[in-house]
Order: structure tokens, then C-alpha cells, then sequence
């Protein structure tokens, strides 16, 4: 059977405006790619949101990226402090990934 | 005027997209049509104002009501930052952002003024989207000072997003279209009529029976509005709106682009901005911004503002 | 008729479709434009129904086609369902289903058959819009009616989703175009005409040239349709279309607003009564209604049934 | 290095219409907020569908919800019933959430 | 409490044009679902791309499906040789899906 | 005719995207409206070719234009593929990609390229069209052969994807709506022409406008293009073109068309092609083909080409 390697899976739902903010972080920290998921609405404590209300201030994005644990840690310190303010939430699953090398 | 604004098929496509939604009916308008829309029509007045422009040459008039514009987006955020922490008692980062979007413009109201203002055979002059364009950014610099006086600068410190300002879509399309209208003149604008002006009232309809939508359901999910916010939203364009319409005239524009410069003052910005402030000032509530802003202000100033002010250009004219 | 019919770019455009689907062709229309299109569609006859009723008020012929629509789309299904049962051997939930689908209407079969007819020379009155907007829910009471018959209420008991069904998107749409166009009349509806009216045949085509690639694909992918259900699906319009047809001439419906009732009867909906059974009935197979109405029976009526209920129109009027 | 707390990821993938059913189960149980991602197509045994052929009835979303275990189990409790005659498609990972108290 | 079975989460990010070799590859291993889902822009070390550029060639889609531990390696292994030209990203990751049987 | 070119808002929109994309702005067209309005565009110009030859009939002009058509694109690619090898030290397999988009064609240079030439009182003949559907495909199978020449058929060997090329998307439209228009002629034409011809000029700018965003965007974020790479990409243009331009004027046609048959040849490629080599030559690097097509080229053709192909056609006929 081919080769897989552990790696971690991070997404990260942000407002899109942020969206170029967040993937700088990700190239700060050697993270070398990352996707951008279209979501299409979704609701929380603030309230209901629309992707196609106009204003893209509202709209929000899933910013996907497969990386090492090492480097997966380094995103986490780098982004915590900004979690708050800029309404984002965070989470990091456990992946097999084929040809991970590069990753 | 406000009764042939009421059974203007423009207001009404406005009026049915609100009850629509207020119904909570699934009637939506996809997200790329609208995009679609706006993007012609700004493209639409742009073009139109440099065309006329490029008739009229480089005024002194212009530069007045440049320099006026330019003035009232710098300084009408004070004012609105003032009620906005006094009457609105929102914080100071807030209230910043909030008095930002209110120097700053909307397009579509701009537009719909036109349409309305030109059906009633007051067509405001064509560099007054010149105007528009200039209203667009110098409001954030404002905001942004207000919400962060006094403020020691701890922790990641978000700084001014100047490149994305100053590039932003709507500023780019406004003032490129408004310069090819001015290279390529009547003659070169002809060949496209057909589908910049023709069309312009019919696809100005759809447009804003999506606002129309956009703006009720901004209100009901808003979990945001105190009493208190709904009547700043409304007492702001029309103190934003009186000053604009009063400078204009007092800087001797004809009685429409006087008009057109108090919608200007009067309406506030929902796309710009937010994104805006989004990115410099992360802390302030879009919940409370984007609700005022396009929840009540915009359908405020479609529905009575434009009337409102080309009736006190009138008087004062 | 069927001759000018098969010429004519509206229905070669929705042949392209067909053939370019049937080929495996990657041509796609993406989705945001088709519901544009749509939109416009939608708004486009409303408001020209409405700017003709303007002109003539209400009359009593207004309310019997009225009354006539709503009897047609509450008592069509009922023998729909008994052939889908009898001949289509399906079960009773699908039958009903089914049926709720071909006692409502298609706006677009609708749309295309106006184009058409006024080709001929044949205008239905501009109130049938109004009457298509009335056909589109009564049968999704009477479908559910028949699926539920004798079942006792178990489990999560799925409600007749009544707030869905009478805000649907188009019903909202149709009705207050409608309305705008009433409101605005004739010299309101100048101003936005060039938009609406001009440029209407034109999107009719590039939407037609969708619904054939859309048509051919169910048809390819569906897994679901057996011979009999073809049949059932080309025997419904012919029977509802014959059955609209004779009672549009018997209440003295003009021979052109005749053929349009007869195709309101004959077409099956598509978008509003599908929603509405994924909702109320989820255990129906969406792989059975959405095949029969929009695979088969768009496609005949498109191509054959305008032509054949004018032909009859004509021959009773 | 940053705290992270374990959650649950659940997707489910179902028919667009009935979106808003799922979303008043979601809250039923208490959980906070949900996301809804954009497909575009599928296949399966009922054959394929495209998220751009008019009828909106046959388009699927994923409705992508963060939460506890607790609440996940009374998700599935009041979900389960549905699976069947909704043609739905529920699948529950782990994942460790940044700040994720408050899910 | 319902019932849930352990099954695989694949994630395939792949060029847009070659997602039917890939629902083909799906199909002839016996996964009898895929669903996919809407990326729309990302980066790597080839650059950065976005869906909205007309060119479809470099558009990216995930193909999600669902699967067995034996199906799953059965894909793993008819798309390992493909991965490099293609440049795909394949994932695995682990789930448990409410009446599973069927996967 | 250059300076008529850099005055007219058709290239003015096309320079301002490429201004505001190289501003780094975050002015986008969505997805959807390009799509729809490429596929309008299309349509357009297939109607209004099939008219005109729907009044000239298949005469033995056409035949002639159609064979050098095929012929070139199935010609070219070789000359490309020696000039990318030599100069550009590309690998085979990323010079048979690349050679296979310089000998296909780009509808969109086409479509301006009439736009422009009618605009200076030389309109090609409608036939050119069905030349331009022609000429889509050869040069992929050149392309290909030419990449895998020598190649071992080891591993998963992939083959042409015959399918794919012959039913994709842009070739479907052309020549069906080229058909559609043959058939319909002017009478049927008429109904649909106020969308289709009225509004193509203005469709076109906002079009341009796109693919300025999109050529300047490409240019930037690319990481694989070198200043070889660039030259070819402006050499081939001028190759090709030249050839094309001097075959058309051999062959008989009118000055008009075979300055389009210049403007065809000189095209290359950046949709149908790069989907087709990402099929059947998934090794080949699309950070290339793409830049050098729509980075380099199209930019190209559109501001300089087309004049250019003009004024040789000019000098020659
Ligand atoms: N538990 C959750 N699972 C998935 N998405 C969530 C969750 N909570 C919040 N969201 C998303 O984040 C946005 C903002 O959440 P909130 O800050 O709680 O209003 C919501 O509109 C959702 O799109
Ligand atoms: N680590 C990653 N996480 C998520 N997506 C990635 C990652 N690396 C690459 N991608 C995606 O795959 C595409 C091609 O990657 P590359 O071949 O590195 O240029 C990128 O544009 C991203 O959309
Ligand atoms: N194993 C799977 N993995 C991912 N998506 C699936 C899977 N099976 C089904 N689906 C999705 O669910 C839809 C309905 O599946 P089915 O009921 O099997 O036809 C399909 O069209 C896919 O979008
Ligand atoms: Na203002
Ligand atoms: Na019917
Ligand atoms: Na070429």
C-alpha cells in the first residue's frame, strides 16, 4: 500500500475581508498552501449572515490548509491573540495524507 | 415630488423586495447578478458624468464642488461621532466606525437620486460623480482617528489600510469609467448608449428590489438595533443631508447638484466602509454599523431623502 | 403553427441545449445567470400584465378566469393522480406528488407560449399573468391531500409547509411586478421598458438554450423513469391541456388567452411545487416528479403543446 | 502554546430546502452556530445532480456545525429518525478547537 | 444513542478538469458516493489562483466521498501514481456516520 | 487605426482592469457574469454570421476560407513548437502545450477584432465565424502529437480526449447559434436582435474590463515566466499572424477578412486548449501556457494585433 504521513488539517472560518490577513500568517509561518471554502451562509450568537447580502463585510470564509504538527503550532501562537476580535474560530483535525512530504 | 417617487417602479421594485422580505419569503437575487448590477451601474454613471464633463472642460465650478465634497466626507464624521457617543452612548470604537460610514457615500442612493431627480427634470451636473467618488475615503481617515484617540498602541496594532482604500473596487470603477467618458466623449460613448443608458432604469429596478431585500433582513437578524441607534439612523442623514444640500447652494450649484450633494451628505456607506473597518478597526460591532447603515439609513434616504433634500434645494435655490 | 414553432431562434436555442446535453457537452450555464434571467423573466411579464390591466380595470371576465385557474390547479391533480396510480403504478405518496406538480404551472412554459402566440398574432390578455400566479399553489394543498389519505399521523409528521408555499419566490415575484405595473401604468412602465419589453425574446433564448441542457441531463441521469412513466408524462399535458383549453373557450376567453389557459393546464411546475414536496413530503422521490415534469413534459409542451392547444383554441373559438 | 479544547466536527449533507429543518434541530439541542458550504455536485445511488439546474430541489448543501459531545449526541438522537426519508448524509469527526469554550 | 459506524473522510483537492477521472476512479473502486465542494482560490507553491480567472484550467475542486477502510485503500492505491502530474492533495481522516452501512 | 484603437472604451475598460488588477485592487467581475457574458457574446456573433450567410449562401469563397482555417491551426503549432523548443528551451512537453494555444484561437480577440475593424468601415464577412469554430480543435491534436513524439507508452498512457475537444463548450455555441442564425435569417433574427446586437459594443467592455483583471492578475502571480518566455509570447502573435494575414490575402478573401484570418491566427488560446492539455498532457505546466496566452498575448493582440494585421491586410490587398 502507498505511503501516508499524519498531518494536521486547520480550518479557519473568518470574515473574508480578513481572508488576506490570515493567509499572510499562514506564509509567516512556512505553511506553503492553503484553499479557500465558499460558504455560503451560517448563524451564531451575533445573529444570521448571508453570503450574497451586498456588503462582503458580513461574508464569511473557510480558509483550509494541510500542515506539520511543528508548523500547525507555530499558526496557533500566531493567531490566538486575533481570534477574538476578529470573530474567528479555529479548529484542527488529525489527516493522512498521501505523498506528505512536501507538506 | 414624494408622491411621484411612490409610483416610480424604481421605488416600488425597492418597497417589493422590503415586504418580500419581511414576509420571509425564500426570494433571494444571487449573489453575481447583483455584483453584476453594480458593477454596471457604476460603470453607467461614470461614463455618463465623464461624457459630460469632457463637454464641459475642467471648471472652476468643479473644483468647488470637489473641494466641498472632500470637505463635508473629512468633517461630517465629527459631528456624527458626537451624536453617535452622546445620544447613541456607543463606545468610542463604535461610534468611530459608525461616524465613518456616515461621511462616507452609497452609490445606489446616489443613482436612485439621479434617476428621481432627472424624472422630475432636475438632472444634477455630470462631475457630480466626480464628487461621489472623491466622498468615498476621506470619512475613514476620520473614523479612524476618533475611534482610536487616546488609544495607547498595545498588542497587534491595526493600522490604516490605506492600499485597500484607496484602491477599492468601487473607487476604481467610478473614476476609471468616469476618464474613459472623458477620452472617449460623445462620439465614442454612442456606440455603447445602447447599453449604458437604455437599459439603466430597467436594471437600476432589480437592484434595488435586491436592496430592498438586503435591507429587511438585515434589520429582522440584527440582534444589535437599540431604539436609540434606529433614530440616530434616521437624524443623521437628515443633519448630514440639510448641510450638504445648504453647502452646495451656498457654494452656488445649481439647484439639482445641490440637491445631489445633500443625498451625498445624507447617505452612508455599506460596502466601502465595512470592509474598511473590518480590517483596521477588527473590535468595532459590524452588527451595529451594517444595521444602521443599510437597515435603516439607506431605505430612509431612498424612500424620503431624496425628496426631502430636493425640496430644501429648492426652497433655498 | 408548429411549423413557425421549430424555426423560430426562442426553440432552436432550447433544441441546442437538448442536443449539446445529449452529446455530453461541458456547455453549462452557470446557475447565477439563469436565475437572473429568471428574475427578469418573472418581472418582465408582471409588470406588462399589470401595465395592461391598468388599462382596463378589473372586469368580471378578470374574476371567471380567475375562479377558473384556481378550479383548474385544485381539481387537476385529482385525476392525475388516479392515471398515476392506475397506469403509472406508483405508490401513493409519489402519486401525489406527482400530481401537485402537473396541477400547478411552468412561468417559463408560460412565458415561451406568450412570445409565440403574440408571434402569430395571437395576444393573450395581460391578466393571465395574474391567473398563472393563482395556478401555481392550489395543487400542492390537493397533491398532499391525496398523498396523506388514510395515514394515520406517526412518527415526525411532516405539516403542509403553508408559509413556504405562499411567500415562494415567484408567486412574490409575479404578484408584485404585477402590482408595479398596475401602480406605475403605461408612463411609468416607459421609463423601465426599454429594459423589460426590448430585450425580453432575446434572454428568452439564452434562458431556453438552459432549460435544454437542464431538460437532457435529468432525462440522461435519471434513474428512475420507467416507459410508463414517459408516457404519463407526455399523456398529462396533452389531457390537462385539452381539459384547460375547452374551459378557457366555454367561460369566453379570447382564442389566444384560451390556448394560454389551456397551456397554464398543461404545464407542470418545476421550481415552487418540487421545494415545497422535498418539504411536506420528503419520503417522495424527487427522482420520479422532478423527471417526469421537467425531463419529459417541459420539453413536449415547449415544442408541441403550444402548438397543439392554439391549434385547439382556434378550432373550438 | 495555546490551550485547545476537544470538539466535535459534524457535517451533514443534505437537500438545500430542507436546510432550515436542520437548523432548527441544531438549535433545538442547544448548539451554538453552523455554517453552510457550497457543493456543487454529487452522485450517488440515486444517480447525479448538478447545484445549477433551476429546480433548487435537487441542489445539497453541508451543514457544518462545531460542538460538544454532549450536544452532538443529542443532535444525532433528534437527527437519526430523519436519515431515511430526508436522503441525508451525517458523518461526526474530532477536532480540537482554539478557544472553544464557548462552543 | 444511535448507532454510528467508523468510516473514511477523503478529501481530493484536484484541478477542476480532471475531477470526472477522479469520480471515475471513485466509481471503479465501488465508492458508491462523492459529493463537491466549491474552493474558490488558493495558493501553493505554483502560485496563487483564483475560480473566478475564466480559464476553468486552474480551478480547483475538492472531491469529498465518504468510504470504507477498504475502499479508501483501494483509491489510495489506483491514485497514488497520478498525484505528482496531476497535482492533487489527497487526504484521509476519520469519522463516524450515523447509519453508515451503506458506505 | 491605433490611435482610434487606444480611444475607444472597448480597450480603454480592457486597460483600466489591467490598471486596477496591477493597483492590486479588489475589483473582481464574479464568476457568473463573465461566463454569462462570454456565452452571450458567442451567441451573438454566431446569429450574426449565420444571417449573413443564411443571404450569401455556402459559396465556394467560404469553402476556401474554411480549409486555409483548418489548415493553419493544424500547421502553426509546428512552427511554434520549434521556436519554443529553440528559443524558449521549453521541454517537449510543455512546448507541444504551448504550441497547441498558438495555433488554436481566442473568440474573444476575435470578437473585438470585428468590433474594432467595423467601427473603421471594415467588416469581414460573416462566414468567418464558422472559421473560427474550425480553427478551435486542430491545433490540439498537433499540439499533441508533437509533445509526445518518441514518448514510450508507459505507465497510464493518456490518451487524446477526442470526446471532450469536439464537444466542448465554446464549439457547441458558435456553431450552434452560427446554425441557429443560418436558419432563422433576418426575419427571425429580427426579434431577438435589439439583445443581441444592440447591446453586444457595451457586453464588450465590461468583458474587457474582466480580462484586463484577469491578464494583469495572471502576469503577477505567475512564478514561471522568463523574459525568453515573454518574447515568444509576443513573437508568435507576430508570426502567426503575419502568415495568417498573408494566406487570407492569397486565398481572395476581402480585405476585412483576411485581416480577421490574421487576428485568428495570431490568437491563442486560454480555455478550450488549457482544459484539453490538462486532460490529455497533465505533466505540462499550466503556470506557462496560461501566462504566455492570456498574460502576454492577449494583452497584445488586443492593443497592437489587431491594428497591426489591419493595416498589413491593408497593405497587402
Ligand atoms: N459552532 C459552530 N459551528 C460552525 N460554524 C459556526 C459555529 N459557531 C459560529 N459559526 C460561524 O461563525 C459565524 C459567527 O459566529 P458568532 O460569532 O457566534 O455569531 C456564524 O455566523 C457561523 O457562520
Ligand atoms: N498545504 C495546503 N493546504 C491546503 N491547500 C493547499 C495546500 N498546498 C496546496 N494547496 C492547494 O493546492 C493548490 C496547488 O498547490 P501547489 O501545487 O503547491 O501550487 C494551491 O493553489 C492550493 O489551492
Ligand atoms: N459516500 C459518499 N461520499 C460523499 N458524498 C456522498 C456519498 N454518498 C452520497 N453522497 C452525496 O449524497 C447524494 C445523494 O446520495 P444517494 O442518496 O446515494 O444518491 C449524492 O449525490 C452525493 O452528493
Ligand atoms: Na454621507
Ligand atoms: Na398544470
Ligand atoms: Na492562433
Amino acid at each position: 500500500m502507498v505511503q501516508t504521513v499524519p498531518r494536521k488539517r486547520i480550518e479557519i472560518l473568518v470574515d473574508t475581508p480578513l481572508v488576506p490577513r490570515i493567509v499572510g500568517k499562514l506564509k509567516a509561518v512556512d505553511i506553503s498552501g492553503w484553499s479557500l471554502i465558499h460558504v455560503d451562509s451560517g448563524g451564531g450568537r451575533a445573529g444570521e449572515w448571508q453570503h450574497d447580502d451586498v456588503t462582503g463585510a458580513s461574508a464569511k470564509t473557510i480558509v483550509l490548509a494541510i500542515a506539520s504538527d511543528t508548523n500547525t503550532a507555530r499558526l496557533i501562537d500566531a493567531i490566538a491573540p486575533l481570534l477574538d476580535s476578529y470573530g474567528m474560530l479555529l479548529t484542527v483535525g488529525d489527516v493522512q495524507v498521501v505523498r506528505g512530504e512536501r507538506f | 415630488m414624494i408622491a411621484d417617487t411612490l409610483t416610480s417602479p424604481v421605488i416600488l421594485f425597492f418597497v417589493l423586495g422590503f415586504v418580500a422580505a419581511a414576509l420571509k419569503s425564500d426570494l433571494t437575487i444571487p449573489e453575481a447578478f447583483a455584483k453584476a448590477m453594480s458593477i454596471y451601474l457604476m460603470a453607467a454613471i461614470g461614463l455618463k458624468g465623464g461624457v459630460e464633463v469632457s463637454k464641459s472642460g475642467i471648471t472652476p465650478e468643479i473644483m468647488v464642488a470637489a473641494a466641498a465634497g472632500l470637505a463635508l466626507s473629512f468633517l461630517l464624521p465629527v459631528l456624527a461621532f458626537a451624536l453617535l457617543r452622546g445620544i447613541g452612548k456607543l463606545s468610542k470604537v463604535d461610534a468611530g466606525a459608525v461616524a465613518a460610514h456616515y461621511g462616507s457615500v452609497s452609490v445606489v442612493t446616489f443613482v436612485t437620486a439621479i434617476e428621481l431627480l432627472t424624472g422630475e427634470g432636475l438632472s444634477p451636473a455630470g462631475y457630480m460623480v466626480a464628487v461621489l467618488a472623491l466622498m468615498e475615503t476621506p470619512a475613514i481617515i476620520t473614523g479612524l482617528m476618533l475611534a482610536r484617540r487616546g488609544e495607547s498602541a498595545e498588542g497587534e496594532r491595526n493600522t490604516t489600510p490605506w492600499h485597500e482604500v484607496l484602491t477599492n473596487a468601487s473607487v476604481m470603477l467610478l473614476v476609471g469609467s468616469f476618464v474613459i467618458g472623458a477620452i472617449a466623449g460623445s462620439d465614442g460613448f454612442a456606440s455603447v448608449k445602447p447599453l449604458f443608458d437604455t437599459g439603466f432604469r430597467g436594471v437600476l429596478c432589480l437592484f434595488l428590489l435586491d436592496m430592498g431585500l438586503i435591507a429587511a433582513r438585515r434589520l429582522m437578524q440584527s440582534r444589535k438595533m437599540t431604539l436609540r441607534l434606529v433614530f440616530l439612523a434616521i437624524l443623521l442623514p437628515l443633519v448630514n443631508g440639510t448641510i450638504g444640500t445648504i453647502v452646495g447652494t451656498v457654494i452656488g450649484l445649481d439647484i439639482a447638484s445641490a440637491a445631489a450633494l445633500g443625498i451625498l451628505a445624507a447617505s452612508a456607506s455599506y460596502i466601502a466602509v465595512p470592509a474598511a473597518m473590518r480590517l483596521a478597526l477588527p473590535q468595532a460591532d459590524p452588527g451595529i454599523y451594517l444595521s444602521m447603515s443599510l437597515g435603516v439609513s439607506f431605505p430612509f434616504n431612498i424612500i424620503f431623502g431624496i425628496s426631502i433634500f430636493a425640496a430644501l434645494a429648492q426652497a433655498l435655490g
